[in-house]
């Protein structure tokens, strides 16, 4: 599957190994993974939150984007949600493609629709408190790159 | 025409419900958001910033002074922290 | 080890895997991993040549510009050299960061940098004709955004 | 002064062999490709086009207008394809 919305971990091993063994005839592939960050005081946990079938609408849509507007062999988008420690996987997206500055490009066009399109809601806690991670103004300026 | 209304994130803990179904004749979703937050002070906090929410229709994002009509599910929440 | 030249394959999925269990404090991981193509009439092989010595030189100045150029946790390249086959790894780059912008213009800079100033030539065999891989004029040009 | 003189790719090729050690008193990159060059038809075959080749110097890149005191190994080559 090229776009998945799961609770469970995934092996980023495998599914890098495996997303480039399927794309060999393309010669570059991207990866991006993004982590839990630490945060001062000590991050004890964090959930995401999600809005169940739109999140897989919306990633799907931002595949077929990135797929139309770049030369690519294939794109992959895993996300997780529900419950996550420090250090844990939070998401992966893969691209691939005949010459690398595609599956770059289409990584970051791919990672810049997800952190402010993607309906996911990050939710820090440390200690006893929690608290809603704000959107980065950085993360919507990035979005307008695309823009034609 | 009746609404599935959905919240997420700090919209959702601060009107204390994470769906409700809405009977409204609001023709936009501004109308219905102003509809909602005359009911009760914490709907009134929650649509206090509209430039602090987005919202989706049909589970597609969309703007305060879309239509409403056709539409089945209507959800309001802060701006996404994916990725 | 951060800088590796080796004639072995690597493990993409372990390497991956690895670096980002390392630099998950970091949060934002990419990688590119390069893979031999094939090409119209079929390759048969590929030779990797380089420079035994200035390889190693060239690949460690290289990943410590980018470790200065921008704030990065980690940041690792393997190159293979020998001979190789339609589908192989070729190389890997990965950095780690904390927001994703530093880690992707990183391994951009590093996949740039390893194109046009590591002393690699290809070599390609198609049925009994060898030529040697021209380098692309894209590739010299990438290289002019990273100039002050 | 005696240099190691390595050739890589399409360079050790067209000369035939991979390293020599030359005995030399040119003072530039350049004098030594024409020194070199002058020698026999492989060689000027390999140094025909400059724009062509590139050069390092104890292993660092470097150009062919570069003087050659001190150095103990150079390397001639095709632009490299890494990646």
């Amino acid at each position: 599957m090229t776009v998945r919305v799961q609770e469970e971990l995934f092996d980023l091993g495998a599914e890098t190994a495996g997303f480039a063994a399927r794309a060999s005839g393309a010669g570059a592939v991207v990866t991006f993974t993004g982590l839990v960050r630490d945060v001062p005081g000590g991050l004890s946990g964090m959930e995401i939150e999600h809005y169940p079938g739109m999140t897989e609408k919306a990633l799907t849509a931002i595949r077929a984007e990135a797929m139309a507007r770049w030369s690519l062999a294939d794109a992959l988008i895993i996300h997780r949600y529900g419950q996550l420690r420090p250090g844990d996987l939070i998401m992966m997206v893969a691209t691939a493609s005949r010459h690398r500055a595609d599956a770059f490009a289409a990584a970051e066009f791919l990672m810049d629709y997800l952190k402010s399109r993607a309906p996911f809601w990050k939710n820090e806690r440390v200690g006893s408190d929690s608290a809603w991670v704000a959107a980065r103004d950085e993360d919507e300026a990035a979005l307008s790159r695309w823009q034609d | 025409m009746i609404l599935d209304v959905l919240y997420f994130a700090w919209v959702r803990e601060r009107i204390g419900l994470p769906r409700e179904r809405i009977e409204t004749k609001a023709p936009t979703v501004a109308a219905l958001v102003a509809e909602l937050a005359a009911r009760e002070d914490r709907y009134a906090a929650a649509f206090a910033d509209l430039s602090a929410l987005r919202v989706a229709l049909d589970q597609d994002l969309s703007d305060f002074d879309a239509p409403l009509s056709g539409v089945r599910e209507v959800a309001f929440f802060p701006p996404m922290t994916g990725g």
